[in-house]
């Protein structure tokens, strides 16, 4: 085997280089996308004292088959007046840059896809442009409710991204690289390879919380769901779509929300780095299975606060992104500028700490301090 | 102490109780597994009505309706549709050869129930009606409807038990009776079924006109049925009523000949009518044919003196054969 | 790579043309973001990572953004020009400059020695070069271009608020 | 890469005669812009395609590119707060249309 490889010529090698983690992405992420929509259905289900699916095989094991099977069958409607291209366009445009995103996820010690140096980067830079495919079809649908629902989308994705993407270059200082692999290898080491996540260091809990919140609001998941609120505009910028092309708005989403908990993952929570993770092919796949297991827990996690929270208001959403996590994201990075200067550990613990909480209690009373007047009413006076 | 997220994170400490709980404690799902599992539907509750029998081995014959039509009369969507079983010389057989409902346009309301005097038909809780069609799908004939009183029984037990012991009671005064063939002028009326009402009068200081307060009677004599049935047929002065005829009335227009009203109304509409129609009023106008004849047929044969036996209308019960007895009295015969 | 090349330009170059000649406002927003796209595939190309990645940061996420918004706000929603002004009267000015331009950069491009292929190198700069020159000998830039932006940032607000300002 | 540098200069030049035609030709005032952030890429892209060609192992093209382009995003924020604040004034963004100045 290893010989056949070696002796193979160099342009088949590529190829292969090329072909391989490519049919990992696609055929592996969305199986968990899948699955996921049946864990989340089950387990919404159980927070209300329901039983969730259970039909379609044994615990509705195959009940994302049988989802499918129907998207796929269902009547592809569009709208008269709709712009047909566009409309046409955006379901596609939703699921590439979620796809892309995985490319600079590392799966396991070493496993990338493109350990390109600018990962993170690139990842904030392709999901960014996801939001464009739900103003597209917003947009194209001509439906009052599909543009509002995109407007939103778009202006809820801006505002977060800041946060979120300040919140990440804490993490970056304290690695000084880019790379995703760099950051998950800075996080090795340590008791049982597990007290060097970030996520143990308060800067690296803030960023965390910040970066998990940030990356809600971009997957648009249910604290954030305003770009879909029902009860508001009807489904928002899906309303005019159904059938398959329905199906692939949900895959971008879904898609979109586990890369970024992957992303998560790799930045606060050690990323493969777990007991027993190490090189070689046996510490290799541990590496791996941390890395889903960490995965998992993110996505229960999004499971778990969709099935508490309610839905933040319009008006909340936006005060909350710049007047709260905004500031607390330049503050933790101040606070790692603390930490890196410091080399006295425990000095630099009680300090960035310290720093931190205050900045907090003093945040969090300023945003509450906001003057609660009667309601003016503009035109139904 | 209170932070920023303290609530949100209770309300995640809940759904984590919630959804732990619901693996553990079966009190907490709510979820009946329908096609495996069932509700327990509430004794009263009802869906469509179905036709009781008696013995399981011969359904046909043991079934309690007589075909008498009240209920095809009183059907509110008039969705019943009925037709009398003769024999091949044309007898009337006192049973249904044709006992259609339509549950697509059957409203549910237990009327036909109600008006019932043989308690035949009752209503059902079954309420897997589904079919493939919405026209003749939908309508239940005579082998769909008939079910065992056994089945009535179960369904309803509480209400099954009363029925039987009217029934029963009823069985045992007519062999009574029958017994000793001595005729009680103005017998007791039949034991009031346990749901009947009192019956509703009109003070006479009320201020009505006449023509609203007829009008009043005969909706207040429809409204319920029961007190209508129940009223003591004694009210009525029989020897008043049966005043010598002036005239005939033309062949068929008999305004009294209406199942709806009660029997007093009835033969107020016949008063100064000759004997023949006075006795049809009586009746309790369903030409049912359990008599061996129709209403007309049934009076004019007493009245002719070719039928001797008072107690052959079943729809309109005691207070048809008192009445006719009482009348009969009155015309001194 | 040489494939690659021309694909991207033929994207680059169609988002552009379509990008101004389309009635369509949002449709032409949509065609310069296929322009923005392109032009940073060249730049990945071109091994110029980092570069690329803010170029569809900056350009998609927020520049093509914004004008949605700024579209959004004084069209209605469809965007339609109608069909009084697609390329109005200064469409014969417009095409001469152009045609000018191009006829001037093409002569340039094939008198000098442009043409041959050269041996470029194969190490892409890393982003901690950039970042060190950043705060290093760019730093006054850098300060500078941090003034810029919030001035921009401050001033764009006042522009579009100006008149509810002046109505309270 | 065996593409020849003056590939990439005429795509440039070409670029920025597309821009500066929709710059010059359109009378929508957003399309102006977006004309004027073709031109700035076309620009952006000959300083990078310079310095993949000839000054590879400097940094400075590249700083160059990120400041040219942090002015392109401070400029179309800073125009199309602008376009709005006409469109308050005068109801349309047509350029043609504010002949306010004109005697």
């Amino acid at each position: 085997m290893r010989s056949w490889f070696a002796n193979a010529p160099d342009s088949i090698l590529l190829w292969v280089s090329i072909a391989v983690p490519i049919l990992f992405i696609v055929s592996v992420f969305p199986g968990i996308f899948a699955y996921t929509t049946l864990v989340e259905r089950k387990a919404l289900g159980r927070i209300q004292n329901r039983l969730g699916p259970n039909r379609v095989g044994r615990w509705g094991i195959l009940q994302p088959i049988a989802d499918g099977l129907k998207l796929l069958t269902k009547e592809d409607i569009v709208p008269r007046r709709a712009d047909a291209f566009v409309h046409f366009l955006a379901p596609v445009l939703a699921v590439i840059p979620s796809v892309l995103l995985f490319a600079v996820v590392p799966i396991g010690l070493g496993l990338v896809p493109v350990d390109l140096n600018i990962g993170i980067l690139f990842a904030f830079a392709i999901s960014t442009a996801s939001v464009l495919a739900l103003f597209m079809g917003g947009w194209a649908s001509r439906n009052k409710f599909s543009l509002l629902g995109a407007m939103r989308a778009v202006a809820q994705v801006v505002s977060y991204e800041v946060p979120m993407v300040l919140s990440a270059v804490a993490v970056v200082m304290a690695v000084g690289s880019l790379s995703t692999l760099a950051i998950a290898k800075a996080q090795s080491g340590g008791f049982l390879n597990v007290t060097r996540w970030f996520v143990f260091r308060p800067w690296g809990l803030v960023g965390f919380v910040l970066f998990t919140i940030g990356a809600m609001a971009e997957s648009a998941r249910t604290p954030f769901d305003i770009p879909e609120a029902e009860s508001e505009i009807i489904a928002g910028y899906h309303t005019e779509y159904s059938g398959f092309k329905f199906a692939l708005f949900q895959l971008g989403e879904y898609l979109a929300s586990i890369a970024m908990a992957g992303i998560t993952v790799t930045m606060f929570l050690g990323g493969y780095n777990g007991p027993g993770s190490g090189p070689g092919i046996f510490g290799g796949l541990i590496s791996m299975f941390w890395f889903f297991l960490k995965l998992a827990c993110m996505i229960v996690l999004n499971i778990w606060i969709r099935g508490t929270w309610p839905r933040v208001r319009v008006d909340q959403l936006m005060g909350f992104a710049w007047k709260l996590l905004l500031p607390m994201a330049i503050v933790n990075i101040i606070g790692v500028g603390f930490w890196h200067y410091i080399t006295i550990r425990p000095l630099a613990w009680v300090v960035t700490t310290l720093w931190l909480v205050i900045w907090f209690m003093v945040l969090t009373k300023l945003a509450a301090t906001e003057n609660v007047a009667p309601r003016t009413y503009r035109y139904a006076s | 102490m209170g932070f920023i997220g303290k609530g949100l994170l209770e309300g995640m400490v809940v759904t984590a109780r919630n959804f732990v709980g619901s693996y553990f404690d079966k009190e907490r799902m709510v979820t009946v597994q329908y096609p495996e599992e069932r509700v327990q539907v509430p004794e009263n509750s009802r869906t469509f009505p179905f036709l009781v029998f008696d013995d399981d081995k011969n359904p046909v014959d043991t079934m309690r309706c007589v075909a008498c039509k009240i209920c095809e009369v009183e059907c509110p969507p008039q969705c019943i549709y009925i037709v009398m079983d003769r024999d091949e010389k044309g007898k009337p057989q006192q049973r249904p050869k044709v006992f259609d409902i339509d549950i697509s346009v059957c409203m549910q309301c237990q009327i036909c129930v109600e008006v019932c005097p043989f308690d035949a038909i009752k209503m059902d809780n079954d309420y897997e009606k589904s079919q493939y069609g919405r026209f003749n799908e939908l309508v239940e004939h005579l082998p769909d409807l008939l079910k065992s009183n056994e089945y009535y029984n179960k369904i309803k037990p509480r209400e099954a038990s009363g029925v039987d012991a009217k029934l029963k009671a009823d069985k045992e005064k007519k062999a009574k009776k029958a017994a000793p063939a001595a005729s009680k002028p103005a017998a007791a009326p039949a034991p009031k079924p346990a749901s009947a009402t009192a019956r509703i009068t009109i003070p006479d200081d009320a201020p009505f006109t006449p023509e609203q307060r007829e009008w009043l009677g005969k909706f207040l004599v429809t409204a319920t049925p029961a007190a209508g049935a129940a009223a003591p047929a004694g009210e009525a002065s029989a020897a008043q009523l049966a005043a010598p005829a002036t005239g005939e009335a033309p062949a068929g227009n008999w305004p009294w000949h209406d199942p709806g009203m009660g029997i007093q109304q009835r033969l107020e509409l016949a008063k100064n009518k000759p004997l023949a129609d006075l006795l049809m009023a009586a009746m309790a106008q369903t030409d049912c044919h359990a008599c061996g004849y129709d209403c007309r047929g049934y009076a004019d044969a007493i009245a002719a003196g070719s039928e001797a036996d008072l107690s052959l209308c079943l729809p309109g019960e005691a207070e048809t054969e008192n009445m006719l007895k009482k009348l009969m009295e009155g015309a001194g015969k | 790579m040489e494939l690659i090349f021309w694909i991207l330009s033929a994207i680059t170059v169609l988002g552009a043309i379509l990008a101004i000649t389309l009635r369509n406002l949002i449709h032409c927003v949509l065609s310069l973001i296929l322009f923005f796209l392109g032009i940073a595939g060249h730049y990945f190309l071109l091994r110029a990572d980092f570069i690329a990645a803010v170029q569809i940061l900056i350009y998609i996420g927020a520049v093509a953004v914004l004008m949605l918004f700024a579209i959004m706000l004084t069209r209605h929603v469809t965007g339609d020009e109608g069909p009084r002004e697609v390329l109005g009267g200064k469409w014969w000015a417009g095409m001469g400059t152009a045609v000018i331009i191009a006829g001037l950069l093409w002569a340039i491009i094939r008198k000098d020695s442009l043409a041959q292929t050269l041996p470029a190198g194969t190490a892409a700069t890393s982003v901690a070069e950039i970042g060190k020159a950043l705060v290093a000998n760019w730093v006054v830039p850098f300060e500078a271009m941090a003034v810029l932006l919030t001035a921009a940032l401050i001033g764009a607000v006042v522009i579009a608020l100006e008149e509810v300002i002046r109505k309270r | 890469m065996n593409i020849p540098l003056d590939h990439y200069l005429m795509l440039s030049a070409f670029l920025f005669a597309i821009g500066l035609c929709g710059a010059l030709a359109r009378k929508n005032a957003i399309i102006v812009l977006m004309g004027i952030e073709i031109m700035f890429n076309a620009g952006i892209l000959n300083l990078i395609v310079f310095w993949h060609y000839r000054y590879f192992a400097s940094v400075t093209a590249q700083m160059f590119a990120i400041f040219a382009i942090s002015i392109a995003a401070a400029e179309s924020a800073i125009g199309l707060a602008l376009v709005i604040a006409v469109y308050r004034h005068y109801k349309s963004v047509t350029l043609d249309e504010m002949t306010s100045l004109k005697g």
